[in-house]
């Protein structure tokens, strides 16, 4: 579903981010990257969803050449793509619920959809109790479960987390990848990037290691680190 | 698109107003002001220019006759010089009318005991001041008139001098619009800055353009009509003032009446709506393509 | 607060200037609009006012002499009338003279072989257009004089209007002043709501009221002073422009010289920088509290 | 050196964050505070540096009741104490140096003294080649290793540090956590608010352990969290 071929991310100022990438991620698999600190994650994810362009190579998502792909179809690949955002970008002034309800009423949903099914996935990441708090009111690791829920609400074929657990506690981490991994079985594709060695770990997924810029480890069933 | 995508754009679109209500301000006393300083200029200028036309209907021919004509003459003088196109009013003043009216003028009784020199004469107003030349000439060939006067050179230079404040008025307007307009659509172009991550994250989640468009236009155009809106109330409310003001002090200058202003103040709000509308689609523009 | 830290202060303004060089240009196109607005009023009043003076020193009395006064009794009551204070031009006009003028006027020699009736005369001008009357008056009690005319009631009226446009243009001076201001300040204050976030960070980070405040400062200060300079300079360009035209077209209007707007060009740069800087000094206070 | 006295924070909305906190915090030591999501942790950091009032009780910093403060002290007081947040509060029109220069220039530092020490606090947290990105042309992990070097630069009384190192891979966060220790060895107050067990159980620090507002838990050389 997610294919690379020799992708490349120079970003302006030199910074090879990533380096001649090849990989592909099948429909239905949940996969972790890691890798330290500006090892490349997040660009990785910024080039799915067509945050960025690759400077070389080709990308496909359901076959098609989305670095090829005509500004106007944009938004339509990024409907099927859930996105955790590392840094959340939630609407400021929107309150946890219509932060959510935004991301249904993008796809045109019906209202009745959206009263529906936005409780339901607050619910999920447990947050029901905050829906009217605004993000300048809620704490980080709400703020990330807002985000999290948006993610989720729409179904989208692909989940793409970026750090998802970073801001919360090791039980409502757990939580979230017990949920992720649910989602996954229901057949939605999980992408995670992630620091928490412990869940990647006791999880056993595919693990893709990135180290500057470069794909360094492709391992099914792998933990966090070969090494320690 | 469906309705209740539209109903979802306008609802947005007034949550925002509010939310947004300091920006919303904003913009509204932009507008408000552009509008004002332009509405006050055209009021002026609209004004200026009526007063204009009055001192150019002023200009007048005057028809000296020789003292043999009889008063048939006069009458059959009168109806050929009516009945030149672009004669608007003739008016017979006979040689003691004219006298009278130097006595009147000088202001003394100064050719007492002596005949009356003055002749017989029209006076002449035509329709359009730029007639008044081939009008005079035309008289000028009529059977019984002596001469023919109209202050030519003074009223082409008087001509001359209207023209060009009318010109310099035009320049000044077309200055003050554009600068109105700037001004307005860089206060909503600030307006949209301030909340451009907020676009970005809309695309970022999957929103079509015309989808983050949408609410930005309807805001824009309510915060135009609110903005011109409030610009035509308080321009109505001085021009009404001063109207009366002027009408009571100084009844030698006719001010057009405000209900002349009706179809001007239509333009304004469509103006404010416009500006609100196109100013802020347009300056998404560049946030829009991430 | 050390010198130091001043320059930091000033570095800070510029490299923000031009950080945000869009939003820096968006303030300075405000000032630059609003203050082009505000000047073009004021050159147009100023110059109408200028063209009423000149209509107001237009007003002559004129003093019709008995026919008995010889050319030793002219030259005596010319000494007089001359004397009298308010006076400030006397010209005497023959009898021969008027006929003359007469026969301009009237366009044809009407009078023409019998006696001229008309009387000699003085045309006095006045220093200020309010002595009219009263200076009248001391001439018609001079011994010689018939009678004299200043056109009565015609000129209190002209004062009356010239009076209310008077008041007018000031009235709608302090309208456009004050709109401008708005403007001015309504767009910096969306240029500091654009950057809140970042001056709440330099309060968390325990920089002092006045530690954010005058980088903020002098960046409208200078935004100010180059807004009002482009003002200036298409005002002044704008100007010279249009003088040359009405000098070479309709030279019976004098503009004021370019030359005597110098002083209002520093008045503007003035309150361009001051609305610069206490707009945005202004508009950062209530960012400030956290 | 911090002492808190029946301190509660109710936020606007009803919301009781923080409960009848009593604590003394004394100069040198080293302090985790745990708890789940919506604790209360960033609550109790924004008390401490007056980015929030408590709606009841007395909070004192060297002896001075901070609760009672005019507010044209308090930038004194938030001078004397380093802080790293959770969201970490970047200028972001300015570079990483920069970011770092300029909580030197807010204490009018010298320009020789400023040159020294940027670039030996970037180094430290490992940043020395990107003094020159902007925050949006840095890693989440490096924003927030910024925000530390910002917080460390001028030598504070205290550190507080939220969450410093959610968005860090493993083997940056010890390096990270070393250099806290090392800091508080040389007699900086500690006080990190963290979700990190490992490193918590593993440095054997002070524990403060809040639930729902209030502190259930205070003990030295504890680990995060006594059940599991
Ligand atoms: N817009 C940009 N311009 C220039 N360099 C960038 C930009 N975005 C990221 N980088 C650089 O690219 C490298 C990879 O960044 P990326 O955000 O992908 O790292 P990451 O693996 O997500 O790290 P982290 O775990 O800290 O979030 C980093 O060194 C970063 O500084
Ligand atoms: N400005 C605010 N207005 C209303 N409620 C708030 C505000 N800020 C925080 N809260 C609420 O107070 C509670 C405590 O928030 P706080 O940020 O202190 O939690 P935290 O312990 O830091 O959590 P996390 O680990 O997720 O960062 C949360 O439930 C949050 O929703
Ligand atoms: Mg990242
Ligand atoms: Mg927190």
């Amino acid at each position: 579903m997610i294919e690379m071929f020799g992708v490349s991310k120079v970003y302006p100022g030199g910074l090879d981010a990533l380096k001649d990438i090849n990989l592909k991620i099948s429909r239905g698999e949940f996969v972790f990257i890691v890798g330290p600190s500006g090892a490349g994650k997040s660009t990785f994810i910024k080039l799915l969803f067509r945050e960025e362009l690759p400077t070389r190579g080709q990308i496909f998502f359901n076959g098609k050449n989305i670095t090829r792909m005509r500004n106007r179809d944009i938004p339509f690949l990024r409907r099927r793509i859930g996105i955790v955002f590392q840094d959340f970008r939630l609407l400021p002034e929107k309150t946890a619920y219509e932060n959510v309800a935004f991301a249904m009423e993008v796809v045109e949903a019906s209202s009745r959809e959206i009263r529906r099914k936005v409780p339901q996935v607050l619910e999920r990441v447990g947050l029901s109790h905050k829906a009217d708090a605004k993000p300048s009111e809620l704490s980080g690791g709400e703020q990330q479960r807002v985000a999290l829920a948006r993610a989720l609400v729409n179904e989208p074929d692909v989940l793409v987390a970026d750090e998802p657990t970073g801001n919360l506690d090791p039980d409502t981490s757990w939580e979230i990848m017990k949920l992720l991994s649910d989602i996954n079985k229901r057949g939605t594709t999980v992408v995670v990037a992630t620091h928490a060695r412990e869940l990647v770990n006791a999880m056993r997924k595919r693990v893709l290691q990135l180290d500057k810029g470069r794909l360094v480890r492709d391992e099914e069933r792998g933990v966090y680190s070969n090494e320690a | 698109m469906r309705l209740r995508t539209f109903n979802y754009f306008f609802k947005e679109a007034f949550i925002s107003l509010i939310r947004n209500r300091w920006m919303s301000l904003a913009s509204i006393g932009a507008v408000a002001s552009a509008l004002i300083i332009l509405g006050s200029f055209l009021l002026i200028s609209v004004n200026f220019d009526h007063i204009l036309k009055d001192v150019e209907s002023q200009v007048e021919i005057t028809a000296y006759l020789e003292d043999t004509v009889d008063s048939i003459g006069i009458t059959r003088l009168n109806s050929q010089i009516s009945s030149i196109s672009g004669v608007k009013e003739v008016k017979f003043i006979s040689k003691e009318a004219a006298l009278e009216e130097f006595k009147q003028q000088v202001g003394k009784d100064l050719l007492e005991g002596i005949d009356n020199p003055l002749p017989n004469s029209f006076r002449i107003k035509v329709d359009n001041p730029q007639n008044v030349a081939s009008v005079a000439g035309e008289i000028q060939n009529l059977k019984g008139v002596e001469e023919v006067k109209y202050g030519k050179g003074v009223v082409e230079k008087l001509f001359n001098i209207i023209y060009w404040i009318r010109l310099l008025g035009l320049v000044i307007m077309v200055v003050f619009a554009a600068v109105s307009i700037f001004i307005i659509s860089n206060t909503i172009r600030l307006t949209v800055f301030a909340r451009r991550r907020e676009i970005n994250i809309m695309k970022y989640i999957g929103a079509t353009d015309w989808f983050v468009r949408w609410p930005f236009l309807i805001e824009g155009m309510v915060l135009g009509f609110i903005g011109s809106a409030i610009a035509i109330g308080i321009l109505a409310g001085g021009y009404v003032y001063l109207y009366n003001i002027v009408k009571l002090n100084i009844p030698m200058i006719s001010l057009i009446p405000m209900e002349e202003f009706y179809n001007y103040a239509l333009g304004f709000l469509a103006i404010g709506m416009f500006i609100g509308a196109f100013g802020s689609s347009f300056s998404i523009r560049r946030f829009l393509h991430v």
